[in-house]
């Protein structure tokens, strides 16, 4: 990376967008607020509601959040990010709250970088870092409408870490 | 001394206590394992989250232990639950 | 991955969906192209035309194709994907051929698989055998109007690889 | 034997030439170091690609070499200079 390819990205400041909000998610909405004319590369991960699990059938999923503190979580993540891949752009983090029904997202997570490899990287590291660190919860309602608390394996405190 | 906190329940500790917020008044001088010990004599229904929780004071992880904690009035202590988030 | 666990997927066929088009890509085309309710995770590549490189200004890129052939190899792309991880889903490959604008998007890959590793690692194995194999070019023109073809370090007959 | 061949030209390689496709007599059986050498010949300019092109054979590649080739009317070889999608 030569410090002449900065010009055009020392032009723009960098974001840290993140967002928590009972709306469907706008993956093109998450895409274009990562987008960078000074970036190559955008990464991005959504996940999204599952119709199975262990066999059972998954009608939705009921998401609850402390928000100020997962804005100040997310941030960290956000900080961390820069510290570890210096080329990241802009980040966008969207995770969506209340009741997400089959196939809609849950989170969505955009990453820009000049090179594909800082974005991508970033990206897999700030899932990671969300289900360790940031205070939302879901549990998942089933057809016969029992329900669940789910524990996310990379949360420290949980029966399955 | 006594602080008059704002306890926050989620998750599965909300459906435990059948709150979601109470204003408790605590000891200002105390630790988190005293202070899950005075939530739990509150609710005790809460034990089903026994080694599987956390709290949060004013934003801020904090696993149950000896560590000393100094809360004021109008602090804010969450229970949290295992993460689900993503 | 328990067995159960691909009740829904098997109900659902597998699609490979690869497209070239002069028209500006939908991100939010090629996500839902992908999205599965056999699936916990999408995850996308997309690449940009950067406004700077190696420190001049970037017009725009020009990008040309052997069709029929980019269609035939990104098809065998798709089959090593899924022959390394068999829990994907759907692949869907979208480049854009023609004048792309600084900022717009030129391809974009989306992939999901019930848990996000797969897709993630997918879609980093997609992109650089898209760079080694598919016939596509790009030139890169200046602000001068000088223009240069590029050469994709991943292709094994380039200058630079 | 000849084939009448479709010898299209892509990026760089139709810069240099001025042509997108051709239709070329060549040997029906051949080497695609012949195939070069015959295209270098018809397209002295294409020595600007040397040692970084390959051609693609009925949409396969293949790299400059001995191998033997049977090529027949209606066939289509391309010049395949550094490749750079994405």
């Amino acid at each position: 990376m030569s410090s002449r390819e900065e010009v055009g990205g020392a032009m723009e400041p960098s974001r840290d967008l993140i967002g928590l909000s009972p709306e469907p998610l706008s993956i093109e909405r998450v895409y274009s607020s990562a987008v960078s004319p000074s970036c190559g590369a955008v990464a991005l991960f959504i996940g999204t509601t599952r119709e199975h699990f262990e066999g059972r059938r998954v009608i939705r999923l009921e998401y609850e959040a402390y928000e100020p503190m997962v804005q100040s979580e997310l941030s960290a993540v956000c900080r961390d990010i820069r510290a570890r891949w210096p080329m990241v752009k802009h980040i966008c983090i969207q995770h969506r709250l209340g009741l997400v029904p089959v196939a809609e997202a849950s989170v969505a997570i955009a990453i820009s970088s000049p090179h594909r490899c800082e974005a991508q990287e970033a990206v897999g590291y700030c899932i990671n870092a969300l289900k360790a660190s940031a205070p939302i919860w879901k549990k998942e309602v089933y057809e016969s409408e029992e329900s669940k608390w789910k524990e996310n394996p990379e949360c420290g405190w949980s029966g399955n870490s | 001394m006594t602080a008059r906190v704002t306890v926050l329940y989620f998750a599965k500790s909300a459906e435990l206590t059948g709150h979601r917020s109470e204003v408790v008044p605590l000891p200002a001088a105390t630790s988190s394992g005293q202070l899950w010990a005075l939530l739990l004599e509150l609710h005790p229904s809460l034990a089903a989250l026994q080694d599987q929780v956390v709290l949060a004071v004013r934003q801020q992880y904090v696993a149950l232990g000896d560590q000393a904690l100094l809360l004021a009035d109008g602090d804010e202590v969450a229970v949290v639950p295992p993460l689900s988030g993503g």
